[in-house]
């Protein structure tokens, strides 16, 4: 490991991670509020030379619908949008996953905002990456209280889509969709399966080798720190002013 | 059939009667009806069954729809998500579902724009892939799972077509007519298409006729389609003309809307206290 | 996904094979794509499924549709009208119906709309109320009736989506980017959505990016959906830039194309002896 | 009989009946080619002071899409078209019409351009008025060849459209939707019943007081010649000079 890379933060390591399960993808979007998978779609960009193209989903400058709202949930429809990212205020080992509540529906002990997209997209984006910082059992349940989105569907329902991965600050796992079960795939530097075990509430497989997730080499780096960062200020910020310490372009 | 030219944003929301299904977009462009919705607050409608689309999950819609719960005006609300984006949740809406007090019927984006412009051609239903197996489908009685009928083996669900009464929003300019410019803003259109009633706050009435120029009609609402709309430059507040929104109005909502002693005071000192609210 | 820009009308005709399933507008606007439609003859294509949105009944494109039907590229026509309009009825076209060389599926205009949307869409069908008890709807397997699941008693048909292989069309101008302004022929949005091919010949290729002027921004086909455009000035012939069509040239055609003779001469004067064709 | 009442012609005799079933109506569409409903339907425009909304489908100038093609049959969906002319090859008895051709089909001994909205529209307008000035058994006959748009429907088939009369050259036609019979409402000037029985395919019913199509009154005369044909040569240039002996206003 040279001497640049002993300071990579976790948020470059997970871009990177992000933008390896993009490779090959010709259209990627990614929801609001979503600064590290914008980091790893846009790295994916710049990897490709152009070629994943990256639509962040409210920022006019990365967007380019013409006909409404309904325009990405269409051209997802029609195989048009390779991968997308999805988060959940609970996900559980079935890879389900829960943006409504918690407690018994309709009754909610805590109200999230809702399910957006998710029950469609889900469906009809074959790479959809699943992403939650917060690796507990909180988080991470053996069962969600309400099925926002299916993580496997029975056999016949029309589904060319669905989840590939589940990103987390802790691991990387793998979803096996014939299972219905989670692999993990690679830990983050310094983190061990029994850090793992102890804060997933879900029981997942273990891989034959299991690798530490990969810390980005010195060229992956410098396009996260430099293409990347300042597009991404543009969009996020104040992610980009903490993890980057750069500001936005002037407008 | 003629666009109605009102004074005010108080004249539109006094066409919507108590108990209407009311249409509004997700405000991601500059296009949130705030004034007609504070002066539905002020007239204290009830009732209200509001429809996003697909969302009121930007700050100033999710504050828009807060207020609106918050102050009792409804009875449920359609949406696949209600927030303040990065700000945060919105708090009415949350207490008000923890309290039982409002009925939400959870819902999908795409499933709200497919069943819109199912409503907006005023076909009974329409079809749409994915949803299958969600807690979503399972609460929905105007969802249903049939078999295609040109392929073996493949359920698909289908989704009753939405018809707002009323809908509301904020565009750029009309014209004299009641033509109505909304540039890239195109769910607008399809929910003028899709509701009874369309009322229109505009920050600029223009000279002209909107139709006859090439370049601006392809973004034109026809007058056809607009109920009335009035000149009230502002009316979409805390967005602004610009295009940004004032996040400080609404995180300083949002701080006095934790309780409902403090959102009473919000209402107190920005609905009923503001001198335009004489009537 | 980026935008192919080739030369001339015979280079992206070169891209679209026998046995494609092609989606054609109908012409009401200045979009005909004959100058596309003579290089598919010159070349002998063949066994084309041609797909009018919604119809073929303006001189130009009854015109266009008639030469590729009267030169044996086609294999069969879904449509709701094939003519040229008020200058009468499209000769080959007719002529191979009665000889029953040319299978044509009859539709009606909105059940040609409904089921390109929801092609656009990517969804397997739509409903669309009407049709029962045509004999349109008794000759289409890719119609169905189905009760209505919302409402007792209540039949409705359903359509199986269309999607084109590859639309073709002339626009009245693209940036190098490749994206491609229509205006109010929506039309031709929704079928670059639906096709998996979308081939333009354009009037003009302009500077900068047609999707950064927010007044034309809204009536812009994005690149995204271009597989290929090339500039070509009165690539649309009859149809003319100022929007009129020389309807001579039409009626001098429709003369010629009364018998299979005339047709032959007027291919060989008109497509395969214009030095242009020469490869 | 005025005296200037004695030159009237039979398009203006027939534009005033058409303006006369349009009568409160809010929106009326015209289809292309219709010149004598598109002078019937300006007639009720300018009688209702503008109230009725009439568009020339193919004229830009009295057409407002601004979504497409579609737009047209999605407001007649949405009940805002409420009266709509529709022509045919053949019209039989039942107001069955065959825009299609003649012959067994799909072999077809005369092919027709085909049924362009007639299958929707005729089911979803309130007041469709048919209309065919060749009044012969070759176009009025006992049943069309090809059902392009049937003239009525089972019960329980969502109607709230269809036929509501059938102006020939000869004659004005009412449509009894129980009874799925055709009523002769009135006979043009100088038109027998035994004319219109020798020239009619199908079997209608009479009614008790048999009338004649009402001459327009001079006011009526007045607008048909004035502010309607001035508008009518716009669209419909040779039609204007033939029978108005104007000339459309430079473009």
């Amino acid at each position: 490991m040279s001497a640049g890379e002993t300071d990579v933060r976790p948020e470059e390591i997970q871009a990177a991670a992000i933008a390896g399960l993009l490779e090959g993808a010709r259209h990627v979007a990614v929801g609001m509020v979503s600064p590290i998978p914008g980091t790893g779609a846009l790295l994916a960009n710049e990897r490709s030379g152009g070629g994943t193209r990256v639509s962040i989903l409210g920022s006019k400058k990365t967007t380019f619908w013409t006909n409404g709202g309904s325009e990405l949930f269409d051209l997802a429809g029609r195989g048009r949008l390779d991968a997308f990212f999805l988060s959940g205020g609970q996900i559980d080992g079935g890879a389900n996953v829960n943006l409504v509540g918690v407690g018994d529906y309709p009754e909610a002990k805590v109200r999230w905002s809702g399910s957006f997209g998710s029950a469609y997209l889900y469906f009809v984006v074959p790479r959809v990456i699943l992403f939650r910082w917060e690796h507990t059992r909180r988080t991470l349940v053996e069962k969600v209280d309400f099925v926002s989105a299916p993580g496997t569907s029975e056999p016949g329902v029309h589904r060319p889509g669905g989840p590939i991965a589940l990103i987390t600050n802790l691991c990387l796992f793998d979803f096996q969709r014939e299972a219905g079960r989670f692999r993990l795939k690679s830990l983050h530097p310094g983190v061990t399966l029994e850090e793992v075990r102890d804060n997933t509430g879900f029981d997942f497989d273990l891989p034959e080798h299991l690798a530490e997730t990969p810390t980005p080499d010195a060229d992956t780096l410098s396009l996260i720190r430099g293409p990347v960062a300042r597009r991404i200020a543009d969009v996020y910020p104040v992610f980009a002013r903490q993890v980057f310490g750069i500001e936005p372009a002037a407008a | 059939m003629t666009v109605q030219h009102l004074a005010d944003a108080a004249s539109l929301a006094a066409l919507v009667p108590s108990g209407a299904r009311i249409g509004v977009t997700k405000g991601e462009q500059t296009d949130v009806p705030m004034a007609m919705a504070l002066e539905l607050v002020r007239r204290g409608v009830t009732d209200l069954d509001l429809v996003t689309i697909p969302t009121c999950a930007f700050p100033a819609s999710g504050m828009m729809l807060d207020i609106l719960v918050g102050a009792g005006c409804v009875r449920s609300v359609e949406t696949s998500g209600v927030s303040m984006s990065e700000l945060g949740a919105a708090p009415r809406f949350s207490a008000a579902v923890k309290a039982g007090t409002l009925k939400v019927v959870d819902a999908t984006c795409p499933a709200v724009y497919a069943a819109l412009q199912a409503g907006a051609k005023g076909q009974p239903f329409t079809a749409l892939r994915g949803l299958i197996g969600s807690d979503l489908m399972a609460h929905r009685d105007d969802w249903a799972v049939v078999a295609n009928p040109f392929e073996a083996d493949d359920p698909v669900a289908l989704l009753k077509a939405i018809n707002p009464d009323v809908t509301l929003f904020h565009a750029p300019m009309a014209d004299r007519h009641g033509n109505v410019w909304i540039g890239r803003n195109r769910d607008l259109l399809t929910l003028a298409h899709a509701s009874d009633m369309t009322l229109v706050t505009v920050e600029r009435i223009v000279d002209g006729d909107l139709m006859e120029d090439e370049t601006l009609a392809p973004a034109v609402i026809p007058n056809f389609y607009v109920t009335a709309l009035a000149e009230a430059p502002g009316a979409c507040w805390p967005q602004q003309a610009d295009g940004t929104t004032d996040l400080d109005a609404v995180r300083a909502y949002m701080s006095a809307a934790r309780t409902e002693e403090g959102f009473r005071d919000w209402l107190a000192a920005h609905v009923f206290a503001r001198p335009e609210a004489a009537e």
